[in-house]
């Protein structure tokens, strides 16, 4: 057991040194480098499978599974920096989750990536990204988690930007690097606060911890500004970050625009890992948010946060997505939303709920994105959905793997994963004691996502192909849309079979990923179904409205011509304005924050130039001016009155000196008109 | 007996001649010889007062003469032997020639 | 004016002129002495008998005489044509000379107080003398004693032909045999 | 004609003479009769010395000396005179004429000068001076003067070196000279001559007259002040300066005829004075030896005394061999003048020790002064016995 947790640390490693070597690599060493990654990313996911084994029997019954590994890293003076990493279920899940999906989608990017000249560049920072997301999950402090979570912030801008060459890929890429990098202030803030309050950064070390109980009840205690208790105040601070790399409402703006990047980027950061790496941070520091001051039984204020914020990101996000014409954005909006729910999720439900809608979101989301890319890489590079249509029969496998995937993450009863987490966190919600409104609002959403999914579904694979018309306006022939190769599909149905078969494992009736994640044990119960009854019947009848309203006005009027108006767009206009203009949220910030910082861009220009730049200036004119005068003075003063006055001096000198010539009978002279000056000074001296 | 005055015009033309011969002559035994001269001319003064002056048994002017001419044959002999010195360094006794105290050996 | 002292005072100041103005050294020694020897008598003419004798025996007697070996030591006899006797800035000299003189008589001629008439000449014995000289003058005596002592030995050192090493020579005696 | 008279017979002629004379004239008169009187006896005196030494040469070294002139030589004074006279005098072309002409007169001069004090007789002192021996001294200090003058005024090597030689010699010797005549001015405590020949005289009663020369320190001082005046004169055993066989006549080299003579005459009043003066003071100057010899006139008794010292220079020339310069120049500095001192101390313990009463104490007084001379003498003079000995000669 022990040997386990010695040993976790090599699942990030291996990827790191295929990064490494892949980094040195030449150019056309196409296949090594993609041997690499994968190799890496094979062998991490069969040491995840070891560990999440490990996890499968609990130390002691009731309480949590936990192995801490710490080392001293940084010494300074008598303080020092310790980093550490942890296997616990949280972990080992979001370790094989990652592993499993990198995996996939390292081998569904051999063939969509086939004939991209940057191919090794491509998997070096594929690599890159998935070392770093590996070492954000197992770490057990804070620091490390906030290195390794700026690494992931730095691959994901290196992947958006791969095709830097485009001019919107490489603004896409910094947007998106900036926004993240905004939420990142938060959470660095966060952790200084925490840092200085509890004086450790490690999670759980032995009882010192920042989240065990000692430093919690510390925190507890004492409140800041507003009475808002300290740990809550920590933690909102740390959700700023989960917010801004997760896409929550106020910093969701740059996950759309990060779809520029190649599609699996698309999949494997934008939809299963990167930006569930926020959930993760919010469920790692669950017991900081959670805690409350002792006695007092309501929901601490920052999961109060967490929840409606999720709850607003969701039914905003899903209004987005049902007006979106690019396959890749109605995803991206779709996965705003779901992400929302996992927030949601977390604030109602706790750690489990969360934890389970985010295992099957990437799995499903996952599938959704290759999909969609399978489908561009059919209509060669075609991403707007009025330009496809009917490829129901040109691309049976793409297809019947969608269908799979739209039905999971719509949440069709039963059968599908999407059904049992969303219906988990309605439940949740609707147990939530503070108030309805969540759950309303994630209604609300389930139901839009049902509708904008069934949209996509009729206008990409039902109806008319309408390929052919954008060729004649277009001017290029495009071929017939194609079936993307083996490489291709093959991991698709094997996401398909995994966004199917993972909803079991935390339905109602058999709770078992709730149970491993607390470290219960669980066994089959059709009881607690009857329980959870009311809310699945519920959910079952908002998907099927939502699929009805859906094929009511996309299926059964098909649509002929690209330039065709939406359906929707006939109904409500102005309501379709907006929702496709993404409630001008991006204009919003371009008028205000963008403008802002332009403004104070130019003020701070301004004083650079003027203010500073006069004050050196003047500084420079002044010390001219005193060297002029000093000058002036060496020039008159000192060489006029001082050197003058030498120079008077030696001639005088050299005048005297030639009295003492050594010529005596100089001297004798002298003397002699002494003598007679003197004779006359002493006869008539007196008289004068 | 001749008054003073003239006694002491002649010393002061003779301590004249002393004085002219000291600036004039180039050579260090003629300055030597200058003063000798202007020692004399002091002598004859002394002599003079003694002799006009009262109190003539005092013999103060006779004793400060011989103290003189003693003291001056001293300072001749000194003198002298410093004139033999410096030509013997030197190889030159013109006054104008030894106008440095620099000690270099080679005789210029 | 008393023949005895104008023509003494004549032979002094020819002497004088002479010893000052010769082109030959030698020659101006010997009127050195003459001059000495016209002062001594202006001494004697005086009465200071003692005084004068003093004065030939030792400035006649041994002052002249060093004088003479002197210029022959120093070779200042010969006076080879080249060589100027008189210094470039004479004129000066004589100017300064002549200044001083005109102020010396100009006192002498303006202070009345010098024309009292001589007293009786004074009866001054050798033996008063001797007696005052070891009386009164005993201290200034011994001095002169003192100093005429260090003269001379000043005077032989550095009379003394010195040895490259800058020590006087040793004496011719002290390696010669008898 | 009683003994006083003819021991006045001179002094009373002069002032027969000068009574004869106005009385305005009659000081200097006395003095120009004084001179002549000298000048007259001198002269005289000085050719029968050349004569008598030639003579007393021959007959040391066992010859007869001139005797061709005149019977038995007696003329031949007159024949050198006359021979001066004649011959030719001349002149190196390159001398300097002023001074070769006038280093004779100077040198004779002042020789002449010195006699003015000297008392060859009673009352017969041409001047009395009170400072008499200072006087004698200052006078005879010239001669150096006189010799420069010739050695340098005939502009040859030979003069001048036989110059230089005697005037380094007379300088030396003439302080030696000096300090032995103080002992006896320190006894009789006067300088003037007279008056010490008058000390010098014979006690009433006493046979011995008491001269100083019968004193320890008296004789210590007469044979250095002999030795210092043989010096002085470039005589006999000094006579260095105008050695005949090295240098010829010396600073005379380049003389002839009268100013040779001169030169000669200079010499011989040079003897003469110095003569005098041992006389007056060692010798009891015109006094009589003995008491009962007392009627001989008194200037016969110095001109006697005169001529014994005038053999005794004559026999030490026909004796000594000449000493060479740096031997003459050590024995006048470093034995001479520290005797001479030696003896003044004499003098001076012989005169306080004048009042002694104790029995014997004459005795005594002679032993002390006489050992406080002999000891220093013979210390001094230790170096020279050691290296006196048989003459070895090396290339004989």
């Amino acid at each position: 057991m022990r040997t386990v947790i010695e040993m976790v640390w090599i699942v990030p490693v291996l990827p790191l040194l295929a990064a490494g070597v892949s980094a040195l690599l030449p150019r056309q060493r196409r296949r090594t480098a993609a041997a690499l990654a994968i190799g890496a990313m094979a062998a991490g996911f069969l040491l995840s499978c070891v560990a999440f084994a490990a996890t499968l029997q609990p130390a002691a019954p009731g309480a949590p599974f936990r192995l801490v590994r710490n080392f001293e890293w940084l010494q300074f003076g008598s303080a020092s920096l310790a980093l550490g990493w942890v296997l616990d279920p949280l972990s080992a899940g979001m370790l094989v989750m990652v592993t499993l999906v990198g995996a996939l989608i390292f081998i569904y990017s051999l063939g969509y990536m086939a004939h991209d000249p940057n191919f090794t560049r491509f998997f070096c920072f594929l690599a890159f990204f998935a070392s770093a997301m590996l070492g954000l999950v197992i770490a057990n402090s804070l620091l490390l988690l906030f290195i390794c979570w700026e690494l992931v912030g730095l691959a994901s801008y290196l992947l958006i930007g791969f095709w830097f060459h485009k001019p919107s890929a490489a603004a896409a890429a910094r947007k998106a690097f900036i926004v993240t990098r905004i939420g990142d202030l938060g959470l660095l803030l966060g952790m200084v606060w925490l840092y200085r309050e509890t004086g450790s950064l490690l999670f759980y070390d032995q009882g010192q911890g920042c989240l065990e109980q000692a430093a919690l009840s510390k925190l507890v205690v004492s409140t800041t500004l507003g009475g808002l208790a300290l740990s809550s105040a920590i933690g909102l601070l740390l959700f700023c970050g989960a917010a801004g790399k997760s896409g929550q409402l106020p910093l969701h703006v740059w996950l759309p625009d990060a779809m520029e990047g190649p599609t699996p980027v698309s999949a494997l950061i934008h939809a299963a890992t990167m930006v569930a790496a926020g959930v993760f941070l919010v469920a790692r520091v669950y017991p900081l948010m959670q805690a409350v001051p002792s006695g007092a039984a309501q929901v601490s204020t920052a999961l109060q946060v967490v929840t409606w914020i999720g709850a607003c990101t969701a039914i905003f996000a899903a209004l987005i997505a049902v007006a979106q014409n690019d396959i890749k954005r109605i995803l991206a909006y779709s996965t705003v939303s779901q992400l929302g729910y996992m927030m949601m999720g977390l604030g109602v439900g706790g750690v489990a709920v969360g934890m389970f809608h985010l295992m099957t979101h990437a799995f499903f989301k996952a599938l959704l994105f290759l999909g969609a890319g399978s489908v561009i890489h059919g209509c060669h590079e075609q991403q707007d959905i009025r330009h496809m249509g009917g490829l129901r029969r040109l691309m049976p496998v793409t297809f019947a793997a969608y269908a799979v995937g739209m039905m999971a993450l719509a949440g069709v009863p039963l059968l599908f994963s999407g059904f049992w987490s969303k219906d988990a966190i309605l439940h949740a919600a609707h147990l939530w004691p503070l108030s309805k409104g969540p759950f309303v609002l994630g209604a609300a959403g389930a139901l839009l996502t049902a509708f904008y999914m069934t949209r996509q579904m009729c206008l990409v694979f039902f109806g008319p192909n309408r390929a052919a018309h954008a060729s004649a306006a277009g001017g290029h022939v495009s071929a017939q849309p194609h079936e993307s190769p083996a490489v291709m599909t093959v991991p698709l149905l094997i996401l398909a079979v995994f966004a199917v078969g993972l909803g079991f494992l935390g339905s109602p009736a058999w709770p078992w990923f709730q149970g491993w994640l607390e470290g219960s044990t669980t066994h089959f119960q059709a009881g607690h179904l009857s329980e959870a009854l009311p809310t699945m019947l519920l959910s079952a009848l908002i998907v099927a409205a939502g699929m009805a309203a859906g094929w009511w006005l996309y299926g059964r009027a098909p649509r002929q011509s690209p330039r065709e108006a939406d359906a929707l767009q006939r109904l409500q206009p102005g309501l379709y304005s907006i929702l496709a203009g993404r409630f001008f949220v991006d204009e919003f910030y371009a008028a205000t924050v963008v403008r802002l910082n332009a403004g104070a861009a130019l003020l701070s220009d301004f004083l650079d130039r003027w203010v500073w730049g006069g004050l050196v200036r003047l500084t420079a004119w002044l010390t001219g001016q005193f060297s002029e005068i000093a000058r002036m003075a060496d020039e008159f003063l000192v060489n006029g009155g001082f050197d003058l006055g030498c120079g008077r001096l030696r001639r005088g000198g050299r005048f005297f000196s030639g009295l003492q010539d050594g010529q005596i009978q100089h001297y004798l002279s002298v003397i002699g008109l002494a003598l007679a000056a003197l004779v006359l000074w002493l006869v008539w001296g007196g008289a004068l | 007996m001749t008054p003073l005055p003239y006694w002491l015009i002649l010393s002061s033309i003779l301590f004249a001649i002393g004085l002219a011969g000291c600036l004039v002559r180039r050579n260090a035994i003629m300055v030597l010889i200058g003063i000798e001269l202007m020692l004399n001319a002091a002598n004859l003064n002394f002599i003079a007062f003694w002799r006009y002056g009262s109190g003539a048994e005092a013999a103060h002017g006779i004793m400060f003469v011989l103290f003189a001419i003693a003291i001056a044959a001293a300072e001749t002999a000194v003198g002298l032997a410093l004139v033999i010195a410096l030509y013997r360094l030197r190889r030159t006794v013109q006054v104008d020639e030894a106008d440095a105290l620099k000690a270099d050996d080679k005789p210029r | 004016m008393n023949p005895v002292f104008f023509i003494l005072a004549v032979v002094t100041l020819a002497g004088a002129l002479g010893a000052v103005a010769l082109r030959n050294m030698v020659h101006c020694a010997l009127c050195l002495a003459v001059t000495f020897i016209g002062i001594a008598a202006l001494f004697l003419h005086q009465g200071a008998q003692f005084a004068g004798l003093v004065q030939v025996l030792v400035y006649v007697g041994a002052v002249a005489v060093l004088i003479v070996f002197a210029i022959l030591l120093t070779r200042s006899g010969d006076a080879r044509k080249g060589v100027a006797v008189f210094s470039r800035s004479w004129k000066t000299g004589l100017l300064t000379a002549a200044a001083t003189l005109a102020t010396l008589v100009a006192a002498i001629v303006n202070s009345p107080g010098l024309l009292r008439e001589a007293p009786r000449a004074p009866e001054l014995s050798v033996r008063q003398i001797g007696l005052d000289l070891m009386s009164q003058w005993l201290l200034p005596l011994e001095i002169l004693g003192l100093l005429l002592t260090a003269t001379m030995i000043g005077a032989v050192i550095l009379a003394m032909p010195e040895k490259p090493s800058g020590e006087p020579a040793p004496g011719p005696e002290k390696g010669a045999r008898p | 004609m009683t003994a006083a008279s003819i021991d006045q017979v001179f002094v009373n002629a002069k002032q027969a003479l000068l009574s004869l004379l106005p009385e305005t004239l009659r000081p200097g008169l006395s003095m120009a009769i004084n001179a002549a009187a000298i000048l007259g006896t001198f002269a005289l005196l000085f050719a029968v010395a050349t004569l008598l030494e030639r003579k007393g040469l021959g007959r040391i070294q066992n010859r007869y000396g001139p005797n061709r002139v005149g019977p038995f030589g007696v003329l031949q004074p007159v024949a050198d005179g006359l021979k001066m006279l004649i011959k030719e005098d001349i002149l190196p072309r390159q001398a300097d004429r002023v001074v070769h002409f006038l280093a004779p007169i100077a040198l004779v001069l002042s020789v002449l000068l010195a006699y003015a004090v000297l008392p060859f007789g009673r009352n017969m002192a041409p001047i009395d001076l009170d400072a008499g021996v200072l006087y004698f001294f200052a006078a005879s200090a010239a001669t150096e003067l006189g010799v420069f003058m010739a050695g340098w005024a005939s502009r040859s090597k030979y003069s001048l070196l036989g110059a230089m030689r005697g005037i380094a010699q007379m300088i030396s010797y003439e302080l030696p000279l000096v300090l032995s005549t103080l002992g006896v001015i320190m006894v009789t405590g006067s300088l003037s001559l007279v008056e010490i020949a008058e000390r010098q005289a014979p006690p009433a009663g006493a046979i011995l007259g008491r001269w100083f020369v019968f004193t320890p320190w008296g004789l210590a001082g007469f044979l250095l002040f002999m030795t210092a005046a043989v010096a002085e004169a470039n005589r006999a055993p000094f006579d260095l300066p105008e050695g005949e066989s090295e240098i010829i006549a010396g600073h005379m080299v380049e003389y002839s005829g009268f100013k040779y003579a001169l030169f000669f005459m200079g010499e011989y009043l040079g003897m003469f004075a110095a003569s005098g003066l041992a006389i007056t003071l060692f010798l009891g100057g015109y006094h009589a030896p003995f008491a009962f010899l007392g009627w001989a006139p008194s200037w016969f008794w110095f001109f006697a005394k005169l001529l014994a010292l005038l053999a005794v220079f004559i026999w030490l020339r026909g004796t000594l061999p000449r000493l060479r310069q740096d031997q003459l120049m050590n024995f006048a500095w470093k034995w001479l003048l520290p005797m001479s001192l030696v003896n003044l101390v004499a003098a001076g313990v012989w005169s306080y020790s004048a009042a002694w009463t104790l029995p014997g104490a004459g005795f005594v007084r002679w032993a002390s002064c006489a050992g406080l001379l002999i000891l220093p003498a013979l210390w001094l003079s230790r170096g020279w016995r050691a290296r006196v000995g048989p003459r070895v000669y090396r290339y004989a």
